[in-house]
């Protein structure tokens, strides 16, 4: 129960707990994406992921596009403030690098999945979805009628992936997790997995009072891993800044296979081997 | 999308995107309560923020409530919205307990295609869900603005690939196919009440719910206007002209453009 | 938008927002729980409410002896670490003063009534009351079926109140609400509420760093009442401890009629007039 | 309820209230998560914390979680709870991220009757729901505990008033009428593993759930534990003594005991 027994490098904890087949989650809403994590499931080439995500966003752009991808269940897939992923329509559109299956769904409808998935339901109940084509397109929504009068409500399964991934701020010496600024559905998808990765920041011997901040006791976390940087290009409020030119970069390397495919090969395959300690 | 590109009349004093921002900006009330997007919803309402309507609340679906950025964000979870913030929340309170509980005055959205019943596409273009010729991103948290806030307002561009007769696909609902269809399928916010284009402003009949022409900017024409729109467009019989921007709320809307990144 | 429009003596705020029959809600679990403000009630003679709250407490055990709540929506009735709540107890075995009606719930059933009353949903699910006697002895609580699968679970009524009143430890100029320490439900019956009353220790120029604060924005607030002391016999972490004499003294003074209603007269109705400035 | 009523023997060493703390203690195992209530609970979790488990959790129905307090809590929601705890969440996350989805190892509960299926009442005694003899505080948070717990450990002093064939109100579940009630009524942990007396400890049998008297206390006898259950009491064929208290045991819990304002 102290962080002797959690700290691990990264390829270690990656290998130990992503398996090609698996459903993971690596979330993170324009804060602390855990890039160095998707990286190295990159490296390691674990494949036929189901993947979950609110945003895809680069991270799992180039997921898809490395081929680790077999099925992707997100609610918004485009560049923040860019414009388009291409690896992740020239998935759908043209089935490259491999055919990738899409579960679609809105913000508010994957945020209450994954709340079943962190209260143990089934399923939970929200308004959404209401008069649109999606209620017709996508799996795991339903409507049902209150039990209380007979207002018609949708019901959205719950999600528990197999292992979710996050990055995180920091970590203290019995291995409780600290995170602070944009938390978006961190703690949510953190209760409804059956494993969870943190890349954090750094250890540190207390945490500070900040506002806001969401604390992952120790006991829901099978690994940390001390990352420094673990979120570039997004951004680690009190650390480091969102590179926004990578976002903006983002969108020459991925719009051409090849341009994608050197990037693969001289940032990922061969690059520096990930920046775990 | 086209939303954040900049095509610049040389004739006139603003871009298209100054005017729609402007215009946008002005529909604005003090105290409201505004769920705002990244581009121009953002500038507009802190446009808004920064002269007529001080107390204007904005929040953002990353969690970010009553946040006072001074630069314009490039996406919708920056840090400065963070910073900035009287509370960050996380997501399930911002969707559970501010969009899906009815708190929320204003909405902000755009979109690749609109009919005439301003439903709104952002999901995708051409042949089949199943195989799209033009993937979109899809809907973020755009249906259940469109679905639960008070009032939301468009800001798209008008032209005949987005002004269509009929949308790919209902991402987000307008008024479905015409009057009863909101309250039949549950949607408790207004709607659309107003889609602020590059060349005027259209509001919903109040019976037909079908947009309407209701202004047009200063540089702009009706023509203009009907070619530009994919079915038989309605023009209000008392049409107007949309004021023309100040010299002022111009050069605020530059000022807070040069913050960005992007630029 | 500012303070001003907000800050209210509390007998005004009291008259202006809580009428006869209506249903409150005021929430504070062991702490923070507002004292002061029912003190206001009953010195107002406000009749016929529908009180809710999880642990009826001092709190409410004062308010049903003095006769101002007809029904009575709870889920545990105790003086806790203490003993019986005799005022509670004699409305229910004797109807004294008058009749009180309870509609009977556990913590998780009301906490998740409270959810759905912030989510403005109907309803919400839950797995509870299964295979107890309270789930047919209690209203707003019903089976339903999962419509993914065919599990069985709960669902139960959004509770809407009225009005919410909590204290909390600050507000600012202008007129958000910061507590810290054990905050239970009140985020959810404050978003659950029609109007929401706080009374507060104090109005502060900014709000400090704190681990696991709440801040309740000033656009959810109805009035602020600033009582210096009006939590008291529970406590507000900073501020002052709970009186844990004035909870073990309570049992005698409220096990007998006559020492009920001299404490009524001598402590409430011919008290000093509340805390408020 | 009587739970906290000291009844001191004075041919012991030892209260029932200490033997019973004791035997509960002992059985909380390092790294656990534990669900306490106030009283006995929480005096046997901060002692097991203090010896032989001291990476044990405790969290409370209050939101304190993995606390630490020094002195012994009078309420659940005392701020040494909050302030000694690694975090503090709302009531919504103790319960449903937190007991509904079956993170808690262990649960203390106590009762005021409680029936041979180890089925709790903590609601009413006498003549009916809505018209009772003896109204009680009803379910806080023990129904929940009792269903999604993995296990849970009844603490209650024996006699005929408690012990009884027939309970007047469920309030929460031990094992219903009978084996297979929990898995048909969805209640997913154990149940109650264990029911520790001022007399001895009792655990339901594996087939029937039927609760059998597996331990004595070191002062007790099998004819107090017969004489003070009201049915016919199975006994363990290899009926064991619980382990007097150490010394050390009965020093700390007197420590603790007397830090409470109670005392």
């Amino acid at each position: 129960m102290n962080a002797i027994d959690k700290v691990r490098d990264l390829p270690d904890a990656i290998a130990d707990f992503v398996h090609e087949g698996d459903t993971i989650a690596m979330e993170g809403f324009t804060h602390l994406i855990p890039f160095a994590a998707a990286h190295e499931i990159i490296r390691q080439r674990i494949t036929h992921l189901t993947a979950v995500r609110l945003t895809p966003d680069l991270i799992y752009d180039q997921l898809i596009g490395a081929g680790c991808i077999s099925k992707l269940v997100f609610s918004w897939g485009g560049n923040p403030g860019v414009g388009s992923l291409h690896r992740f329509r020239d998935a759908i559109e043209n089935e490259w690098p491999c055919k990738l299956e899409i579960e679609e769904h809105n913000h508010a409808g994957l945020t209450n999945r994954y709340i079943a998935g962190a209260s143990g339901l089934p399923f939970t109940v929200m308004r959404g979805y209401f008069g649109t084509d999606l209620m017709h397109n996508t799996r795991n929504v339903a409507q049902i009628t209150s039990p209380f009068g007979d207002e018609a409500i949708t019901a959205v399964a719950a999600i528990n992936p197999d292992v979710t991934i996050i990055h995180a701020q920091q970590a203290d010496r019995a291995g409780n997790i600290m995170m602070w600024g944009i938390v978006g559905v961190q703690k949510e998808v953190v209760y409804a997995a059956r494993h969870v990765i943190v890349t954090v920041e750094e250890i540190v011997e207390f945490f500070e009072p900040k506002f806001n901040s969401v604390i992952i006791p120790s006991i829901l976390v099978s690994a940390v891993c001390v990352v420094p940087g673990g979120a570039t290009p997004s951004y680690a409020l009190g650390y480091y800044g969102r590179d926004n030119s990578k976002y903006i970069e983002w969108a020459d390397t991925s719009k051409d296979r090849a341009a994608f495919e050197n990037w693969l090969h001289a940032e990922i395959y061969d690059g520096v081997k990930s920046h775990d300690s | 999308m086209g939303l954040n590109h900049m095509t610049l009349d040389n004739s006139l004093r603003w871009s298209s995107d100054e005017i729609m921002t402007i215009a946008a900006s002005r529909t604005l009330q003090n105290g409201q309560t505004c769920f705002v997007g990244i581009g121009i919803p953002s500038t507009a309402a802190i446009l808004a923020k920064s002269t007529t309507a001080p107390d204007l609340i904005l929040l953002y679906e990353s969690g970010t409530f009553d946040t006072n950025p001074r630069n314009l964000p490039l996406s919708i979870g920056d840090g400065e919205l963070a910073e900035s913030a009287l509370m960050v929340v996380s997501m399930p309170e911002i969707f559970n307990y501010w969009l899906q509980s009815s708190r929320v005055d204003l909405g902000f959205l755009g979109a690749a295609q609109i009919d005439k019943f301003a439903n709104l596409n952002t999901t995708f273009v051409g042949n089949t869900y199943e195989s799209p010729t033009v993937r979109l991103p899809g809907a973020g948290g755009a249906s259940e603005i469109a679905a639960e806030c008070a009032q939301t307002t468009v800001i798209v561009k008008q032209n005949l690939r987005t002004f269509v007769d009929k949308i790919d696909f209902i991402t987000s609902v307008g008024f479905g196919d015409g009057s009863n269809y909101r309250k039949e399928n549950g949607l408790r916010g207004k709607g659309v009440t107003k889609v602020i284009t590059d060349i005027g402003i259209l509001e919903p009949d109040s019976q037909s719910c079908e947009l309407i022409l209701t202004h047009l900017h200063p540089h702009t024409t009706l023509d203009q206007a009907v070619e530009n729109t994919g079915w038989e467009l309605k023009v209000a019989e008392n049409l107007k002209f949309v004021p023309a921007p100040t010299e002022d709320e111009l050069q605020r809307v530059r000022a807070l453009v040069a913050t960005s990144d992007k630029n």
